[in-house]
């Protein structure tokens, strides 16, 4: 039992930190971010470059990840999403350039770093035993640890700086925020170019523990989507809560359904179905977004 | 600006794609071989591996002037297509070979595909090599595929026998990926170690693809108490972080697949705790490995700067269609030349030492020969590299 | 005889908090009917309560004696009782007469699969229906903007056009939302006599709910009331004007409205 | 008016039935056929998804129902030894009839939530093809025969694709035939009554309610007609391939759909079919870039977004709208 929770925070932790920065960017443009799984992967590759390839250390890396994603965003922001939103009929129209985006970063990627497995050897060697009740090797509670850390300090920085508290406005309401003169070219920039950051970071964060390969954006897209939903979109609450929930889900739903083997994730699946048609606003989420 | 940077990516694309031909020795005719897989998206390194192995050994053979087939000298073209893992794709990637006026295919890499080219491959007048299991492929009424490797139900009862005549093992657990090709694995494995006599603990465990802490999937599978895990179909992404959770958990026991895995990617992704991990591997370990083999290897290396064990096994199919073509130049516009030359081939095999032999096997199995008979190396990883454990043969 | 439209104890709780409580009067046919109210008092859901786009948690609403609460918004708009929207609610990406003709739905006579197909019936709909959206152009004074993008409409001309969707369905009752908010004297000398050619010419009853104090005196044979929720004063204009409760209400709000 | 539209269908057909088969074969270029039919089968499912854009909703479910349909089909002919031809139709029916269970719930939901459901749908439907017994699970149905001899009171309609010396020429009149009775049935509902309102509906349901329009109503036939296309997009592929697996059709699949709606244009009937064929065939002719088909694919679709953010088609009305 104490080991099925404490896989599910783990989970949860990382899964948070990802539909985090999904979530804000969300909030901010009403775009859903296709390519937000690859821009993880890019995170993970960029950090697997600095300490492996170059054997720079490991903060170093992370690091790399978080600047070069952030530049990433804002790139992504001002010359594709922010003319497109201006100029097209329908607001979902940019989901076909998300997509095209992520196909993009999913050639750039194989380009760049190939298409193996990649990953950083571990950071921190040990498992912690507490008599068999609770088996976690040390470097997953350590990036379990930096996962929280890294929340915290994304929710003081959106609850206490001005730029975290102007894109909350623009979040709540674009018209709103534009007459009490928030810049929203450049918190919208500013907002996606963190949303990568945050995906870049996890990416830093996972590549020690479960290593990267092209092939994880598309399915991590999927997931982070799921949890926004569960928690209700554009909530930065309800994104961790989603993270939170779809990690215990998966922990205690592949331990309870086990014997029951094959069916566990049309289970999850499927329960996540009725959810959603029952309470569509998820958890914490207005309604219709 | 991004027409710009469009413009430029094409320009390079097309000097890419013209620069081609002109790397042929001109006075030699083209053979073209095929190769239909999935080189993009989440599973490009199945195919890449595959590709590459043979535009490696196809480049090497051109260098050396070229093979000779009947009467003629031909240098060979690996016309590639990626299908992205989308059966639908691959239909079209057969149809295009078939208009290339390509008879010798290498792929498909999964078994959607693989079932879904056949109808194509037979209209058309095409071999292919996929590297698929599902014996209704090779067994008749079929005939135009040969299976390219050694499969799960050929290498997990040799893997299974060896480990309980040797490592004591009893009980034994199965874990794989819900999609359609693990999944087989894992049934005709769990089959095979059943009738072994082989106590099956655990064998309805399965994890996505997606997954990023296999610790919930393995926990109730470790709880078991299994003396050998078998990963099915598991592919090279997943293993080190299955191989890794499950030591992480405490697990003590046996590790072993029936795919073939790379060792810098498990070195990376597990380092230590892979240690004694036992997989299926082709012929480049050096108890086993000639010297073509390590030259080989040099020269992937040097032609796409990284080299990739899983390539060891997908070598083979290509040299399997020159050597047959060779003895019988007929075939090289005629399947049915081919299928008559198949029951007689044999020649020696260049990659392995000793004299080791290239025929078709796969009378047991399919009920005709429609397998490469390659060896069936068992590896154990060991210090960052393979270990071969022990070789057996498919018949 | 009896009112068209009986509204009878209704009441809706969002959580805790009470919006509508135990609200009751009655509306005769043919006549023009306002709702008033301070800012919150619960104008807007009585609305919708009565156009059934939000359930009641008790009490119901009646027309011609027939229940019409938690019927779905479809059925009460065609049974007649229509319902039409602040400036905003319009097709925005259909013309004008677009506008109109899509929006004398429940006038066809053939099924879908008939327009689908073509039949005689539905070709002989779309004709009438064409037809009548003329006429309902003509009616509002919108000849000039009949083939103009709606989103491309200025405010004035959107109230218009709502009201011209809510004429297409044919209504017995028409519910006006706050049919003049926002406009400046003159625009709302004419909507008040363009609301008054609608009882007159189409007789269609009228229940409109509304801020603006003058139009709504001009405009109504009678009024209703309601302050927190709760109906406080039913009457004519002279007796709603004279009522001390209403006028304490007002004064007690910060609406300016009243003084106007 | 009419007769110029008239002038343009007969000249589509003249084009998809005479000149396409000569020009093939004259240049020889047989492996179209193939590419032609997928662009032709994918079409009519994006058609359906096109539906429910035009509804108001991102549908990101098709794959699943192509999924059902080729599975239904797949069974009927291998297990109960039904004609293909009866398939098909049964194949559509089913999934509409699926669609309407699964509708009823969902269609309350809008915008990305409605979307995220239907993505979620795609894994559900591939996972229970898994798990279900009668699907055969991970091994998929393979060996299922070529489409049968359809006959009406004897008179051969359509011979055996079996006893074709090239069936692919089969398959793609057939498959062309389906397209283009979908676009005319899509052609029609857009442009009736039924079309009308699902406009109302997409732009403002609200008021689509209060002028007695039955939406629930309206959503649901939408999205089953919209499986239906799906489902029988489903069961010709796995005629095609003569095989159907869980991964048959994947969330790629789905997505793809979608974009191929997109590309062409939410506000044009023909959008889907332009956009399928343009992403479609725009991968097959971009083989020749090796390893930068994907960054040149992506790349152009990128640009196209950025010139014509309202899908190629909106290249016609140009003109008009120049502000």
């Amino acid at each position: 039992m104490e080991q099925i929770i404490a896989n599910g925070l783990y989970l949860g932790a990382q899964y948070a930190l990802i539909a985090l920065g999904l979530t804000l960017i969300f909030s901010l443009m009403n775009v859903l971010n296709f390519a937000h799984g690859q821009m993880y992967v890019f995170g993970g590759f960029v950090t697997y470059t600095v300490v492996v390839q170059l054997g720079l250390p490991f903060i170093v890396g992370l690091l790399a990840s978080a600047v070069i994603l952030a530049i990433m965003g804002a790139v992504i922001e001002k010359f594709l999403f922010a003319p497109v939103v201006r100029r097209s009929k329908r607001d979902e129209s940019t989901m076909l350039l998300a997509a095209g985006i992520a196909f993009f970063l999913d050639a750039v990627i194989l380009l760049l770093f190939g298409e193996k497995q990649r990953g950083v050897p571990k950071i921190v060697n040990g498992v912690f035993n507490w008599d068999m009740r609770i088996i976690m090797p040390y470097d997953r509670i350590l990036i379990g640890v930096l996962a929280i850390l890294l929340i915290v300090v994304f929710i003081a920085f959106m609850n206490y700086s001005r730029a975290g508290r102007a894109m909350r406005a623009l979040a709540q309401d674009r018209m709103a925020a534009q007459l009490m003169g928030v810049d929203v070219a450049r918190y919208s920039m500013l907002g996606l170019a963190l949303g990568a950051m945050l995906a870049g970071l996890v990416g830093g964060l996972l590549v020690t523990i479960t290593g990267v390969n092209l092939g994880m954006g598309g399915p991590t897209s999927i997931k982070a989507f799921l949890m926004i939903m569960i928690g209700g979109a554009g909530v930065i609450s309800g994104a961790i809560a989603g993270g939170f929930i779809l990690g215990m889900m998966e922990s205690v739903g592949l331990t309870v359904l086990s014997a029951y083997g094959d069916i566990t994730y049309l289970v999850i699946f499927a329960t996540l179905m009725v959810f959603l048609a029952v309470r569509p606003q998820g958890l914490m989420g207005k309604p219709w977004g | 600006m991004h027409k710009r940077t469009f413009l430029k990516l094409s320009a390079l694309a097309a000097a890419t794609v013209l620069s081609l031909p002109l790397m042929a020795y001109a006075e030699n005719a083209t053979l073209k071989i095929g190769f239909v897989g999935v080189t993009s998206g989440p599973a490009a390194a199945w195919g890449i591996s595959n590709q590459r192995s043979m535009e490696a050994r196809a480049a090497w053979l051109n260098e050396l002037g070229g093979v000779k087939i009947g009467d003629k000298t031909y240098n060979i073209e690996i016309v590639a297509f990626d299908d992205q893992k989308d059966p639908k794709r691959a239909i079209a990637g057969m149809e295009k070979m078939a208009q290339d006026g390509i008879h010798y295919v290498v792929g498909p890499n999964v078994d959607d595909g693989a079932a879904a080219v056949r109808p194509a491959a037979e209209q058309n007048g095409i071999m292919y090599f996929p590297y698929s299991f599902p014996k209704a492929l090779f067994s008749p009424p079929a005939s135009n595929a040969i299976l390219g490797m050694v499969a799960n139900y050929q290498s997990g009862p040799a893997i299974y026998k060896y480990l309980m005549e040797n490592k004591g093992v009893k009980k034994v657990a199965f874990v794989a990926a819900n999609e359609s090709d693990p999944l087989s694995q894992r049934e005709s494995g769990i089959a095979a170690a059943q009738a072994l006599g082989l106590d099956v603990v655990s064998g309805n465990v399965t994890y996505q693809v997606d997954t990023t802490d296999f610790t919930p999937v393995l926990l109730p599978v470790i709880q078991a108490a299994p003396d050998l895990l078998v990963l099915s179909g598991v592919s090279p992404a997943n293993a080190p972080q299955l191989i890794r959770s499950a030591r992480e958990l405490g697990y003590e026991g046996l590790i072993s697949t029936e795919t073939a895995q790379d060792a810098a990617v498990l070195q990376e992704g597990a380092g230590d705790l892979a240690e004694g991990f036992i997989s299926v591997g082709g012929a480049s370990t050096p108890e086993l490995a000639s010297d073509t083999m390590k030259e080989f290897v040099e020269r992937y290396t040097k032609m796409f700067g990284e080299y990739n064990d899983e390539s060891n096994t997908k070598v083979y199919a290509l040299e399997y269609i020159i050597e047959t073509l060779k003895a019988n130049p007929a075939a090289i516009d005629n399947v049915e030349e081919y299928k008559k030359t198949i029951d007689t081939f044999e020649a020696p095999n260049p990659f392995m030492k000793g004299d080791a032999k290239l025929k078709y096997v796969g009378m047991t199995s399919f009920g005709q020969k429609r397998q490469v008979s390659v060896p069936l190396v068992v590896n154990e990883y060991k210090g960052g590299k393979f270990e071969t454990l022990f070789v057996g043969q498919v018949d | 005889m009896t009112p068209i439209l009986q509204i009878k104890n209704i009441t809706k709780r969002y959580g805790g908090l009470t919006a509508v409580n135990d609200v009751s009067f009655d509306v005769r046919a043919g006549e023009i009917l306002s709702v008033i109210g301070p800012n919150g008092a619960g104008k807007s859901t009585l609305f919708k309560l009565i156009s059934s786009f939000v359930p009641a948690t008790s009490g119901e609403v009646l027309f011609n004696g027939e229940r019409i609460s938690s019927l779905a918004p479809h059925k009460v708009a065609r049974m007649g009782v229509v319902r039409t929207f602040q400036e905003t609610t319009i097709f925005r990406s259909m013309t004008v007469r677009e506008n109109i003709i899509v929006s004398h739905h429940l006038r066809s006579k053939a099924s879908l699969l008939g327009f689908f197909l073509g039949t005689k019936q539905a070709k002989e709909d779309e004709a009438a229906f064409a037809a009548s959206a003329d006429d309902i152009v003509d009616f509002l004074g919108l000849q000039g903007i009949r083939n103009e993008l709606a989103s491309n409409l200025p405010q004035g001309h959107l109230r218009a056009l709502g009201m011209a969707i809510g004429l297409a369905t044919d209504p017995k009752v028409i519910l006006l939302d706050e049919p003049f908010a926002g406009m400046n004297h003159d625009e709302t000398m004419k909507m008040v006599g363009l609301v008054r050619r609608l009882r007159d010419e189409r007789g269609v009853t009228v229940l409109l709910v509304e801020h603006d104090m003058p139009a709504v005196m001009k405009i109504s044979d009678r009024i209703v009331c309601i302050n927190f929720g709760q109906k406080i004063a039913e009457g004519t204009p002279k007796e709603i004007r004279e009522n001390e409760k209403v006028i304490e209400a007002y004064l007690g709000s910060e609406d300016a409205a009243i003084g106007m | 008016m009419k007769a110029s539209r008239l002038l343009g269908f007969s000249a589509f057909l003249l084009a998809v039935f005479v000149l396409v088969p000569l020009f093939i074969g004259a240049t020889g270029r047989w492996d179209f056929f193939y590419t032609l039919t997928s662009v032709a089968l994918l079409s009519v499912g994006a058609a359906g998804v096109w539906l429910t854009f035009y509804i108001g909703r991102i549908n990101i479910g098709q794959g699943a129902y192509a999924l059902v349909g080729g599975y239904v089909s797949a069974i009927l002919v291998t297990q109960g030894g039904v004609s293909f031809w009866l398939t098909l139709p049964v194949a559509g029916l089913f999934c509409a009839v699926i669609s309407i269970l699964i509708g009823l719930p969902i269609l309350r939901l809008r915008g990305v939530y409605f979307a995220m459901v239907t993505l979620v749908l795609t894994e559900v439907a591939r996972l229970s093809a898994l798990a279900l017994p009668i699907t055969n699970g991970a091994k998929g149905i393979t060996s299922i025969p070529l489409p049968g001899e359809l006959s009406v009171f004897g008179l051969t309609i359509i011979p055996a694709f079996g006893s074709l010396s090239n069936p692919r020429i089969g398959f793609y009149m057939m498959a062309v035939v389906l397209m283009i009775v979908t676009y005319l049935v899509l052609w029609r509902i857009v442009n009736s009554r039924l079309g009308h309102l699902c406009r109302s509906l997409q732009q403002n349901e609200e008021l689509s309610a209060s002028i007695g329009v039955n939406t629930a109503y309206l959503r649901v036939l939408a999205y089953a007609i919209s499986s239906f296309f799906g489902g029988i997009a489903g069961a010709m592929f796995a005629s095609i391939a003569q095989s159907i697996y869980p991964s048959s059709f994947v969330v790629a699949d789905s997505v793809n759909f979608m974009l191929y709606c997109f590309l062409g244009g939410l506000g044009y009937v023909f959008g889907p079919m332009l956009g399928t064929f343009l992403l479609y065939f725009g991968w097959d002719l971009l083989s020749i870039a090796r390893e930068y088909q994907l960054l040149i694919y992506s790349g152009v679709m990128i640009l196209l977004m950025l010139v014509l953010p309202n899908g190629v088609l909106s290249l016609l009305d140009k003109k008009e709208g120049g502000k």
